[in-house]
């Protein structure tokens, strides 16, 4: 082994050391180590004047390995190596020894034993330092560029922060037009803002954005990961209308689909089911792009062997082209934000709310289509059965939430908004008609956030009737329903009667199970997106460069899902930063020459920075994942991965160092 | 002169190393004979290194971890218990039966570290030295 | 570093970048080969492992003006494959003889194609047609001959060293078994593909000339590395149409043995064909106690000489209608002992003469004297007596090939493993070559196991003509073997450096 | 015309330094440069830089530093080159006598290639005051005597499993007992065996070798048994010739593989095959077995023996069968991988099952089947000579 010049440093740290570990026999010791060529020490090696002496010393005698016998390495490691890097010596050839908490600290009333003990802790240091290969810090390129995945309030809210702060941003949604969820709702509480009126600016300033593009009817079908990279792979769905549509709708008036006699009839994805759509349609006035969309699932051209061409004859733009094609395109960004969102929970499973089974159960989210103006009610909360307005309203909260543990069938978490979802209906039917009766049975209702208690309270006083009890069963006697429940306050057993019933389902992560795989991001037990750390670090994930926010990482409302969007486009701004990416050096290395390709690695780790190039048939490590946690070192059959300065050599060196048997050599 | 046990504790950067420096600082006392080195992760702990302080000498081999769930990197402390299983059936046929053992305690949780340390070198001054380490004369 | 070596760093590191396989470390163990014969250590081996690898092996040689010393495998005597201090040694072992990555994987099935080159199929061909197997440089004939022995047919000429690379074959012109018959390994040859250089760098030949071909063969590396090779395969001689046959005789008079055995070759050369005539020396030490040859009813009298006096042992194989006459001609010859033998019998009597060539038993091979022919068969019982007045008592025994043009003989003492006996050894081999490499006994020392150093120094002078043109044509730059073309090249015995 | 080539003056090593032991064992046979070694080594197939041949000559004129750790460790000590060498130069012996030289100069800390676990463990066993507990892995069922005369020897079997846990090693142990049961024979399983010593010998750690010899051989001498068996090849090899070296001959006790102990229980009666095996098998001749053992006959007799089993010879078997790939644990790397996928290629066209009669090359075939192969390769099972016996008692 070549030889090594070794320093070691060693701090009476005023006295919490020197006080029990006699130092001076210590120094001598370590000065008798091989490779030791100066062993030395300070009453405070952390001041200015003791990192002084560090780096004379580094210089003077050309040491090119230190050991400081001090405190826990948590304390100064970084800072000394910072200082032997100024002087000259790599910075990793640095080692602490943690002679404090761990030695004078734990055996305060056995000095000598303490001593002792001090004086292994640092010949196992220098054993290692004798070992270590000084590391240089690099950096590699981030490509530059974000792709936020899903439409939503969340990835609208991110990609403008992004796009304002200069990023270029590809937006990518599922479904025709971006606004997601909230652009259904048609109040937001506790504000009562018009949904569409805050949600419908930020969409035009998003679509109009010079440094987003919007990929809309594009599903992200595959991502691969490299190092500083992700290449999405996004299939854009054909739309069979081109820029031209001037948005006139006669090619959805002239639609032969869901007419009466029609064979083909398709429920509106957009009324949650409460009415029919053409099978040209535009989901909702304000939907952006601005663009028709023929569903050939439903559409005679396509179902029927070309029987029908109505929209592309009478359309006066000619912008109907049936020979569009799917289209594949690869978006490489060097961040990922995602945000795609909810789905209301189906609360058929639950047979006793009868829903599926009687029209007159709705859902809240369905229930919000009847108020909105623009809905297939006209804002007039009517019986489905028969259109007549509704008198009476039953909501029923907890429908699919907070289910007993391990229930298949519904969720154990609080879907958290129902609560207030529910209040801001009931206030918005009573204003609109006094004289409609509206019970909400909760279990608990939590109206925890800023100005939801007072307008919890605000919906009792104008006439919103709260019963504490979830219902057994919801039964049809003739046209009304009957809801049978335990009002828990007053134990009395109720059947009201009511013309429409409404369920506040819980929310469920929307289904993206093969991006998540393709991402390599792990879900949490209830399904959502798994955050890094759910209380201090809730928008990054496991996987650097991706990040989450909104509904994707668990049930929330707008509010909380602008903050984190906020945070999620701030982590991604520090993390693409000037575009270079310092790595970390304690990272795993292969040596090729052992490498059996067996891809072990590859399958203990969790953060798929390890891959088998299948060209040169040996491992690869990708340095801008790969976290240095080493598990790969334990499967690899001929250690031909190792993690730098904890390689295994280095760690017998210390294991033989501390041993009792110190074998003189 | 009572036997003191000679403990090679494994402790984890994250949690183990955090958790003997906070009963450090806490001034919670624990045998001298326990030695500790720090791993990045426990998941870096390999067979290799139990059988080698047995070799060397030591009585017992602790590995300090993240409680499950919480590791810094995921499942580091999963594969740590995994390893530990397999080398205890080794070292059970070796004769050296009792003599390692894992535990968890998060940064947080000095006193389980301490506590750890104390009952762990108890138990190696009951089943008493390491019988393959006073021999050796090389 | 001296400027060879900084040359070399610099092709090595063109050469690596390319991804072909060099190695700079400790290469004393490629100083010598089978001649043991050495001109220095080489600083840099390269192993291409296909043809586009030897084009841009040979560019960069031109660009650096760095000699080029190709070697198949090293195990011929004639001393071509070693390389002075200055030049590249070429380990032509796995050209056109491994997979992409450049490994030799399991067993070979040869491409065969006929004389026009076109795909042939072996399980159709009737005995008697042309056929070639298409292999690369680096294939040898002992994986080509298991490949084709379930189909009954072998590659046309074999030499004794099964293992060397049909490059290697090429490049020394070597004999065999089936020479008799085909002739030198070049006359076997229908088609090369060939590295040959140019002024700008590299240029790939194809040479498909017959007489072209013949003139190559035996061109020790001076013209370029070959590649590949259409090399001639024959139907395996069945036993039944064999003909295998032992002629022995005993003197005390050496020289007698010698002009008898010579007289009787000259006639067997002018009126039979056969693909073997061997013949070798036997005493009673020549093959183990306990070596079940003793025990064999018909070849066990051959071990017991009568004290006093040596036996020659001649072994002719051959197709039964083209050594018809071979009974007749032993008449003629009443002191000449003649037997019909079976194929095994040949067999076993074959691997007594490898035995005694230092190939099995003997401890070290000291070169020398091991390789020259008489031209006029009937001097050569002068020979026998000049060599066995040198070498009476030494370990060795002269063996050798009775060939068209002449009679081969090979003698290699066998030498302990130790720093006396390898002196000894080679003092008695350059007291050998005094006594017997001689004009008036028309012998010439033919170094084809040794030729390779001393090609422009020893051998026929029109040879050295050939090869200046052949040179001239295919290797303009003087890129490849330049050291063979100056005859004071110091070739040295290795033996003797030996630590031992 | 006599222009003799003059005797080398200068000779090409510096110094002509005494020979070491590892030379002298070398000299004792000739080297003819002919490298048939070099082509028959299954290394140099796949990594054209190591060269048997290469390393002699650098050998003869370099003398001890001349051997770089590369070509020292590379070789799988399998035998192939010494089959194939005309004048039978003894080089494994060479390499090693060689890593005895060199091993302690050498930076390398453990050359076992699993990480050191195999040096560790043997370098425990060494250790006297060890007490060991080694009959974990035999199941209730299987009836294991403190004396008798009959001696199990297992080896390192019980600390197999713990690391290499892509096969059951200790499952050749179990069938091993069973036979023996069903032969009548409660066989010595002592708790105070030891490692064989194999690892360490052809590592180069001779002082641990003799170590581990003499304390095997004391208990074994003490024992008073007449018969010796063992399943793996490697102690058979150490247990039958290099013990005799260090310990003296075993006068009064056979060394047996189990292989050879089956057909002789197979010929005397006490087994009898009655179960029919269904499978079409072929065989690996460890090289421990076969080349340093000279002992191919007995596995195939035990093969043919049982019914039910189609067995197909290799191409390449016998002497010149080629190794599994791994020789001593210490030379695992980024070439095994080739010649594993070349070895059981040839066994996958021959037949389903590759059966071989030693644990270790179990393991390095296993690892590399269980681990992702560099070529398409067919299922093939890695199986154990005893077990596939034992699966056709009645």
């Amino acid at each position: 082994m070549t030889a090594r010049k070794v320093g070691v440093f060693i701090c009476h740290c005023g006295g919490n050391i020197s006080d029990v570990v006699d130092v001076k026999d210590v120094r001598e010791f370590a000065a008798k180590l091989d490779d030791v060529a100066l062993a030395t020490d300070f009453r405070f090696a952390c001041s200015n004047e003791g990192q002084e002496r560090l780096q004379q010393e580094i210089r003077e005698r050309g040491l090119d390995g230190v050991v400081v016998a001090c405190c826990t390495p948590k304390m100064y490691e970084d800072m000394f190596r910072a200082k032997a890097g100024e002087a000259g010596m790599n910075p990793y050839l640095l080692e602490i020894a943690n002679i404090r908490e761990q030695c004078s600290y734990a055996h305060r009333h056995e000095p000598d034993k303490a001593t002792a003990k001090a004086k292994l802790l640092v010949k196992a240091q220098v054993e290692k330092v004798r070992k270590l290969r000084p590391l240089e810090v690099r950096t590699a390129p981030i490509q530059p560029g974000v792709a936020v995945i899903g439409g939503g309030i969340a990835g609208i809210h991110g990609s403008l922060l992004l796009a304002n702060l200069g990023h270029k941003v590809t937006l990518i949604e599922k479904s025709p037009t971006i606004g997601g969820n909230m652009a259904r709702t048609v109040k937001t509480f506790p504000t009562d803002d018009c949904a569409m009126c805050t949600l419908s600016p930020k969409m035009n300033e998003v679509y109009n954005h010079p440094n987003v593009t919007l990929l809309t009817y594009a599903e992200v079908v595959d991502a691969k990961r490299s190092p500083g990279k992700f290449t999405l792979t996004v299939e854009k769905k054909p739309r069979y209308v081109t820029d031209a549509c001037i948005g006139c709708n006669r090619c959805t008036e002239r639609c032969p689909v869901s007419t009466a006699k029609s064979p083909i009839q398709v429920e509106s994805e957009w009324e949650m089911g409460l009415s029919k759509r053409k099978a040209v349609y535009l989901p909702f006035p304000q939907a952006l792009p601005p663009l028709w969309t023929i569903d050939a699932d439903h559409c005679f051209y396509f179902q029927k062997k070309g029987s029908c061409r109505v929209c592309q004859t009478i359309c006066p733009a000619k912008a109907i082209d049936f020979t569009q094609k799917p289209e594949r395109v690869e978006v490489a960004v060097g961040a990922v934000l995602v945000a795609t969102g909810w789905k209301e929970y189906d609360p058929t499973p639950l047979a006793h709310y009868a829903y599926g089974r009687h029209p007159n159960v709705v859902t809240q989210l369905q229930f919000a289509r009847m108020l909105d103006s623009m809905g297939p009610t006209s804002g007039v909360v009517a019986k489905p059965s028969d259109g007549k307005p509704a008198d009476t309203i039953v909501m029923v909260q907890c429908v699919g939430s907070r289910g007993p543990p391990g229930d298949p069938v519904v969720h154990e978490y609080c879907s958290r908004v129902c609560c207030m979802v529910a209040v801001k209906h009931a206030q918005l039917l009573k204003k609109a008609r006094p004289e409609a009766e509206v019970y909400i049975l909760y279990n608990d209702l939590r109206a925890f956030g800023k100005g939801f208690e007072e307008y919890y309270a605000k919906s009792m006083e104008i006439g919103v009737k709260y019963v504490r009890g979830l219902p057994g069963r919801v039964r049809a006697d003739g046209e009304t329903l009957l809801v049978d429940v335990q009002d828990m306050n007053s134990g009395r057993r109720l059947a009201l009667p009511a013309d429409v019933v409404v369920l506040s389902a819980a929310m469920e992560p929307m289904p993206v199970d093969n991006l998540l795989a393709a991402l390599h991001l792990d879900k949490s037990p209830d399904g959502f997106v798994k955050e890094y750390h759910a209380k201090i670090n809730p928008t990054e994930t496991a996987v650097k460069g991706v990040f989450v926010a909104g509904c994707a990482q668990g049930p929330k409302d707008i509010t909380d899902t602008i903050a984190q969007a906020g945070s999620a486009a701030m982590s991604a701004a520090v993390f693409l930063g000037s575009g270079q990416m310092t790595l970390n050096p304690l990272v795993a290395e292969v040596d090729p020459a052992l490498c059996r390709a067996c891809d072990r690695c590859t399958e203990v780790c969790e953060f798929d920075a390890v891959r088998v190039d299948p060209q040169s048939l040996v491992a690869v490590i990708d340095e801008t994942a790969c976290e240095g946690c080493g598990k790969c070192t334990v499967v690899c059959p001929t250690a031909a991965i190792s993690v730098r300065q904890f390689t295994k050599p280095q760690i017998v060196a210390a294991i033989d160092a501390l041993a009792p048997l110190a074998v003189a050599p | 002169m009572t036997f003191e046990p000679q403990i090679l504790a494994f402790c984890c950067n994250w949690c183990g190393y955090s958790a003997a420096d906070q009963a450090g600082a806490a001034k919670m006392e624990y045998p001298s004979g326990v030695k500790i080195v720090r791993l990045l992760c426990t998941g870096m702990m390999d067979p290799y290194y139990v059988l080698r302080a047995f070799e060397r000498g030591f009585d017992g081999v602790l590995v300090v971890g993240c409680h499950v769930g919480s590791c810094h990197y995921k499942s580091g402390n999963v594969q740590a218990r995994e390893q530990v299983e397999r080398v205890e059936q080794i070292v059970r046929a070796l004769g050296l039966d009792g003599r390692v053992t894992m535990t968890a305690a998060s940064a947080a949780e000095g006193n389980v570290f301490a506590e750890a340390a104390r009952s762990f070198s108890e138990k190696l001054r009951k089943l008493g030295p390491n019988p393959i380490r006073e021999v050796v004369a090389r | 570093m001296a400027v060879a070596e900084v040359e070399h760093v610099a092709m090595e590191r063109i050469l690596a970048a390319r991804g072909i396989a060099c190695d700079r470390g400790e290469l004393r163990g490629y100083a010598s080969d089978a001649s043991f014969l050495t001109l220095g250590v080489p600083s840099l081996v390269v192993f291409p492992k296909d043809e586009a690898e030897c084009v841009a092996l040979v560019d960069v040689a031109v660009k650096h003006d760095t000699p080029l010393v190709p070697r198949g495998t090293g195990s011929s005597t004639a001393g071509q494959a070693i390389a002075p201090p200055r030049a590249v040694l070429v380990d032509m072992e796995r050209v056109g003889a491994c997979d992409a990555r450049g490994h030799r994987r399991g067993l070979f099935a040869p491409d065969l194609v006929n004389a026009r080159g076109e795909p042939a199929d072996l399980t159709k061909a009737s005995p008697d047609d042309e056929l070639y197997v298409r292999v690369g440089a680096g294939r040898t004939s002992d994986e080509t001959n298991r490949a084709l022995r379930p189909l009954g047919w072998t590659v046309a000429v074999t030499p004794s060293s099964g293992y060397s690379t049909f490059g290697g074959n090429f490049a020394t012109n070597a004999r065999g078994s089936g020479t008799p018959a085909y002739g030198p390994f070049g006359e076997a040859v229908n088609r090369i593909r060939i590295v040959a250089s140019s002024p700008e760098g590299a240029r790939v030949l194809e040479v498909k000339d017959r007489a072209e071909i013949r003139a190559l063969a035996g061109h020790h590396g001076l013209c370029g590395l070959v590649t590949e090779l259409d090399v001639r395969i024959a139907p395996i001689l069945r036993a039944e149409d064999m003909l295998c046959a032992v002629l022995s005789m005993e003197s005390s008079d050496a020289e007698h043995i010698g002009a008898t055995a010579g007289a009787l070759m000259k006639r067997v050369a002018s009126s039979c064909r056969y693909y073997a005539g061997e013949f070798l020396f036997i005493d009673g030490a020549i093959v183990r106690p306990d070596d079940p040859i003793r025990k064999d009813t018909v070849l066990g009298a051959y071990f017991v000489p009568t004290p006093g006096s040596r036996r020659i042992v001649i072994l002719y194989r051959g197709r039964t209608d083209a050594m018809a006459a071979l009974p007749g001609i032993a008449k003629e010859f009443p002191e000449v002992a003649f037997r019909e033998l079976s194929y095994t019998q040949f067999q076993a009597m074959m691997r007594v003469r490898t035995a005694a060539t230092g190939k099995s038993v003997a401890r070290l091979n000291v070169p020398g004297c091991e390789d020259f022919i008489v031209q006029d068969p009937a001097l050569f019982g002068k020979v026998l007596a000049a060599m066995f007045a040198v070498v009476a008592g030494a370990e060795g025994r002269p063996v050798g090939h009775h060939y068209p043009e002449g009679v081969v003989v090979h003698y290699r003492p066998q030498a302990k493993v130790e720093r006396a006996a390898i002196e000894e050894a080679w003092a008695l081999n350059q007291r050998l070559r005094e006594a017997v490499l001689r004009p008036e006994l028309t012998t010439e020392d033919r170094r084809e196991h040794g030729l390779g150093l001393a090609l422009f120094r020893d051998g026929p002078a029109s040879r050295h003509e050939i090869l200046r043109r052949l040179k001239a044509a295919y290797d303009p730059a003087n890129v490849f073997c330049p050291h063979l073309l100056e005859p004071t090249s110091e070739a040295r015995f290795v033996g003797s450096a030996f630590r031992v | 015309m006599t222009n003799a080539v003059p005797v080398l003056a200068a000779p090409i090593s510096q110094e002509a330094t005494s020979p070491d032991a590892a030379l002298k064992i070398l000299a004792q046979e000739g080297c003819i440069q002919c490298n048939k070694c070099t082509f028959a080594c299954p290394v140099h197939r796949v990594d054209v830089l190591f060269s048997p041949r290469k390393v002699i000559l650098q050998a003869y004129l370099g003398g001890a530093d001349a051997v770089n750790e590369r070509d020292l460790w590379a070789c799988l000590t399998c035998g192939e080159c010494q089959a194939a060498c005309p004048t039978q130069v003894p080089y494994p012996a060479f390499i090693r006598a060689k890593r005895v030289d060199l091993r302690d100069a050498m930076e390398r800390g453990a050359p076992c290639k699993h990480g050191g676990f195999k040096d560790i463990v043997a370098e425990i066993m060494a250790r006297p005051n060890l007490k060991q507990d080694r009959r974990q892995w035999i199941t209730d069922g299987l009836k294991v005597a403190d004396s008798g005369d009959t001696i199990y020897f297992t080896g390192c079997m019980p600390y197999l499993d713990g690391i290499f846990s892509y096969c059951d090693s200790a499952e050749i142990g179990r069938a091993a007992i069973r036979i023996m049961n069903a032969a009548g024979i409660v066989p010595v399983v002592a708790n105070a065996e030891r490692c064989c010593g194999h690892d360490a010998l052809w590592n180069g750690k001779q002082a641990t070798f003799e170590t581990l010899a003499k304390a095997n051989a004391s208990w074994i001498r003490g024992s008073g048994a007449k018969r010796l068996v063992t399943t793996c090849a490697e102690c058979y090899s150490m247990l039958k010739y290099e013990y005799p070296k260090v310990v003296g001959p075993w006068d009064g006790l056979e060394v047996l593989h189990m292989s050879e102990l089956i057909v002789r229980l197979v010929e005397e009666g006490k087994v009898k095959f009655s179960r029919p095996v269904e499978a079409q098998v072929t065989y690996q001749d460890p090289c421990r077995l076969g080349r340093h053992a000279k002992e191919y006959e007995a596995p195939r007799a035990v093969l043919k023996a049982i019914p039910g089993v189609t067995f197909v010879e290799m191409d390449r078997v016998k002497e010149n069968a080629m190794c599994c790939g791994v020789g001593a644990y210490s030379n695992c790397d980024a070439f095994t991988k080739f010649m594993q996928q070349e070895r059981l290629e040839e066994a996958a066209s021959k037949a389903d099952h590759l059966v071989t009669a030693c644990p270790h090359c179990r393991i390095h075939f296993s690892c590399y089947v269980d681990g992702k192969p560099v070529d398409p390769l067919p299922t093939l099972k890695i199986v154990d000579l005893t077990v596939l016996a034992a699966q056709a008692l009645g």
